[in-house]
Formats: C-alpha cells, structure tokens, sequence
C-alpha cells in the first residue's frame, strides 16, 4: 500500500500534493470521519452549512480524486470510504460519536422544490384537503398528475392523499409545475451522510439512524420499573419515599373504611360512605313513595 | 333517610326487613314512624339485591379526611 | 357499618349521637353491641360535621345514586 | 390511625391481632394508648380479611380523585 | 411495609423518627428488625414531608368504601 | 434511586443481585456507596420477583399527581 | 435496558454520561458491552431530558415498564 502512493508523490503538482496533505491531516485530525453527498446544494447554502458545523465537525470539498489519494494514504481500514467516493462528495470529520453526527446533519436538512427530470428520493404525496387555489384548469392538471381533486366550496380540494410518484421515478414537467404551484417540497436538501468510519468501525446511514422517541420512552420504562421495583419491594428511596408513605397511609384508610374501624381519621369519610350506600340503595328502589322527598327522581 | 339506614342496619345485623324491625330501630331513635312510609320500604325492597345495591356506591373521595383530621 | 347507620339516624332524627342512643337503636336491631365501638364512634364523630361529610358524598356521583340525587 | 396501623405491622409480621399486642406496639411509640379504641379495632377487625382490605387500596384506580368523579 | 407503617406511628404521636424509635415500634410487634432497613428508611424519609404525602393519599379515593364491612 | 438502578443492571444481565456485585457496579459509576443501604436492598428484594414487581404499577401516584389528576 | 439502566445511574450520581462511563458501570454488571450501542445511547441521551422522564413517573403511577416500551 505505502510504495504506490510515494511514487505518485513525485509526479503530481505541489498544490494537489498540499490539498491531499490537508485531507489526510482531516483524517488523522478526528475519531470519526465520513464521507457526505452535497449534490443539489448551492454553493452559498454550503458555505453556511459549513459555518454551522463549526465547533462540531469540519467538512473539506475537494477533487474527489484527491480525497480518495488521502484515504488511501491514510491507512488501511478506509477501503470503505474510498468505495462511497463518487458524485459531489466532500470529506468530514467529527470528535462526536458517529450516531450523534448523522443525528446533526439530519436535522439539519431543508425541504427544497424538485425539478423536472430528478428522481424522486421518496414517494411524492399531495395531502388532502383545501388547496386554497380557485376552481379552473388547474383541477384538470391536478387530476392529470394523479391526484383525487375536484372544486368545491369555491376553491379546489384534494379528497385523499394521493400518492402522485413512487420513490425512484423521475419527474415530469407537469408534475413539477403542479408542486411547485402547491408549494410542495418533497426533497430533502443537506449534508447528506454516506458513512462514517470510527475508531476502526465503519457505520452505514441506516445503521446510524436512531429513533430518538424509543429512546425517550425507554427511560422512562427505565425510570418507571426502577420506581416500581422501589415501591413494590419497599426499598424506600429519596425518589419513592414518599409514594411509599402514601401507599401505607392509602392501605391503612382502605382498611378502616372497609372494617368501619371507628377511627377519627376516618370519621368523615365512613359518613360519607354510609350516606353514599344509602342513597346506592335509594337509587335502587322503584317506588317513589317508599323514599323520602329528597331522594326521589 | 332514616327508614333506608334502618334497613340497612338490619341487614348488616342479618334480621329480616319487616314492618315491626324498621319500626322498633326508628322509634328506638325517637323518630315519629309513618307506618304508610314502612310498608312501602317494605315492599319496595323485596325485589331488590341490598348486597348489590350496597356496592353500587363508588369509592368515596375522602377529601375531608387529610385536610380536617 | 351498623354502628354509623345507626348514628346517622339520630342525626336525621335530631337526637343527639350519645352512647345510651345509639346503643338503643342498635340494639333495637338485635345486634350484639359492643360498648367500646360505641365509645369509639362517638369519639370519632366528636369532631365531624356529619352534614358536610354528607354532602361530600351527594356531590360525587355514587353508582346509580347520582341519578336520582 | 395509629391504630390501624399498629393493626398492619402485626398482620405482616404475622402475629396476633389482640389487645396487648397492639396496646404494646402503640406504647413502643409513646402513644397515650386508649383501651376503647384498641376493643373497638379489635372487634371491628374480628371477621375482616385484612389482605383482602389491603389490596382493595393497591386497586383503587391511582391517579387523583378526579379520575374517578 | 412494617417499616414504613412503624413510622407512621411515630408520625402520628408526634415522636421523631429515629432509627431507635423504629426499631422499638417494630421489636414491640416481634418484627425480626434488619439495621440497614431502618437506617435506608431513616435515609429516604429525610426530605419528605410526611403529611403532605399522607394527604395526597386522602384525595385519591379509598378503595374499601364500595365495598360492604 | 441508583441502588435499585443498579439491581435492575444486575437482573438484566442474569448476575446475582448480591452486595459484591451491587457495590460493584456503583463504585464504577464513582457512586460512595454506603455499605447499609446495600444490604437493605438486598433484604428488601430477597422474596421478591423482580419481573413481577417491575411491572406492577406503583400504586399511590406521588408528588402533586393528586392535584393533576 | 441495562444500557438506560446504566445511564440512570450515572444521573443519579451525578456523573456525565459519556461512553467511558457508561462501559464502565455495564462492564462492572459483567455486561459484554457493544460500544456501537453505548455509542447510539449517548447520542440519543443528548436530546432526552432524564429528570423530566422522573419526575412524570413520579406523577403519573406508572404502567408496567413493557406497557409503555
């Protein structure tokens, strides 16, 4: 691997042989280092984006060429980075773990309109319901792209959710021209992560997918069993302590209510119990004249 | 209300509901008995389960307890 | 439960809850009087406003008395 | 409710529920222990399955009074 | 729950609760006593507030009340 | 809570949820572990099914569940 | 869940919850830990607020842990 790589050294102009140096000094700069599509994104956009990282990860555009000189230079291990260098690509590298990297990008994507001639990156909906656009032929090209439409109330309505393209299929000019009208903009544009390789584990995107709300619930599973398991076994904790208390004085009130233990405690609340059977009772009983005025329906 | 109680005390006491019951446990307690009032409880309560009756009261929200005790 | 039913048919009587009545009423009932939760019940409701903890009672739709309530 | 629950420390640890065993568990706490009361607890508890009582507070439906209302 | 009933015993005499104060409440019922259950309750009571906690319980509704005694 | 914490750890991961292994696990969470409340929890979950007692609700909702109720 | 379970220790002590602790407290339990999961568990744990997930355990009487799962 090293022989190639220093023969080439000698023949490629100073400026790539500075950029590669660069590229691999990334590599070596951070745990994790990955390889992101910035295909679609406008230039302007990009600069932003890459300000926004700063602190978190450090992105490089370069030849593609020259990135994968510089994965190649850097060791083994990167074989697959190498593989996913191809289209508008750029280098990035984080001291975040690879999970919380993706988690960032992702959040970080804007919707953005789709252009005649793209492929669609997932199935293309019009929603239901009031498209505020008034009756004319425009009804005539929504039903055309394949959407449930039809005028009503003034206005025209969409009846259903209509899936109007499958994920993978390209876009017409009519089905462009109707989103666009609509405002709908089915593509997600941003960093774009293709893997990462941490500390000697490659990870692909949808292996770096987390489900941030299963997480959640799963604390407070967590959280709940630990406060069950506490109060269940009474192993009384600053957290349970009191549910404790209230547990033991809750058993202690049932049991007086339901032996009609004469306790002043309880006092008030066998009277209302009693008052309570006897109007259960009352309630009972059909015949108004066995009951007292007050009871009666 | 107190005919009802007076049944009710009855039938915690396991004794028959009958006109000479109700009225001994309400005149033991001073109350003026309508003998009409008895009859009528009487034969009221012969189609009805007082178990059952009795369960129907729901849980008391026994707010008072914590707050004046 | 007895001994509750029977104090709150005095209070609807307006006699006053003293042991000698309840014991009185509940003995008219045949039921085999404990003097000591006699004692006790008056001790306990010494303190309760039996009107209030009634109407707590009324203001909870217990079972099928709400209904007619 | 000292009482009472004198009455549950003596149910878990499996003793008997009488008179001088829970007037000892109260006097251990310096509870000016009235012998009334302790009769009264003991003859309302006579035929009580206090486990049965007990669970009846673990099945109440938790979550405030307004759950249930 | 002896433990946590034997304090509130103490709670309900006004006494403190002390790892001796439990202790003795728990001997007196012939509970077989484990140091380190007193001293973790003791531990995890140090910031409750024990009637609020109480009075919590008397708004949810008491299970025994549908129930016939 | 961490004591309980580290018990559930222990249960999940089929180890014996013994003093050794409880101190274990929090000393490497640089917990200072009190030696009492370790054999508390020990004493406290010897009879119990944890699995059961994990799932079982809690009965009494605690700190203010009773006014969001 | 040991890996939460882990992670509610380290709150409880008031440790940062990084991979080096997390591995540290599991592998204390004899978990064979896989640092890809304590790696996803630190960076899902970034956007979960631990103390609110106590303390709506603490309102609401919790279902058994699988319920909400």
């Amino acid at each position: 691997m090293s022989a190639e790589p220093e023969h080439q050294t000698d023949v490629i102009p100073e400026w790539k042989r500075e950029e590669v140096d660069a590229l691999a000094a990334l590599i070596e700069r951070y745990e994790s280092v990955g390889i992101v599509n910035i295909a679609g994104i406008p230039s302007k956009q990009l600069q932003q984006m890459r300000r926004d990282l700063h602190g978190s990860a450090e992105l490089r555009v370069s030849r593609n060429t020259l990135i994968s000189r510089a994965l190649d230079e850097s060791g083994d291990g990167f074989d697959e980075l190498t593989e996913l260098v191809s289209g508008q690509v750029g280098l990035i590298g984080t001291n975040d773990n690879p999970f919380g990297l993706y988690k960032e990008l992702e959040a970080s994507k804007t919707p953005a309109p789709i252009n005649p001639g793209e492929v669609a990156p997932n199935d293309i909906v019009i929603p239901e319901g009031d498209t505020g656009i008034d009756p004319g032929p425009f009804v005539g090209e929504l039903q055309q792209v394949g959407a449930n439409a039809r005028i009503d109330s003034g206005s025209i309505q969409v009846l259903e959710d209509s899936t109007v393209l499958d994920a993978g299929d390209e876009v017409s000019a009519q089905l462009a021209n109707v989103l666009n009208e609509l405002g709908i903009e089915p593509k997600e544009v941003g960093l774009d992560l293709q893997g990462v390789y941490s500390e000697g584990v490659f990870f692909e995107p949808d292996e770096l997918a987390i489900d941030i709300e299963e997480y959640r619930a799963d604390v407070q599973s967590a959280v709940a069993a630990g406060r069950n398991l506490s109060v269940n076994a009474v192993y009384p904790t600053a957290r349970t302590a009191d549910a404790l208390v209230s547990k033991a004085s809750n058993e202690a009130r049932s049991l007086g209510l339901f032996a009609a233990i004469e306790s002043p405690d309880i006092a008030d609340d066998l009277v209302s119990k009693a008052d309570a059977q006897m109007r259960a009772l009352a309630a009972a009983i059909d015949d108004e004249e066995a009951l007292p005025e007050e009871l009666r329906g | 209300m107190e005919y009802i109680y007076a049944a009710l005390i009855l039938n915690e006491s396991d004794e028959e509901i009958t006109e000479d019951n109700v009225t001994d446990v309400l005149e033991a307690a001073n109350v003026d008995v309508e003998e009409s009032r008895v009859k009528a409880l009487i034969a009221a309560l012969e189609d009805v389960d007082i178990e059952e009756a009795v369960e129907q009261a729901a849980a008391v929200p026994a707010g008072g307890a914590g707050a004046t005790g």
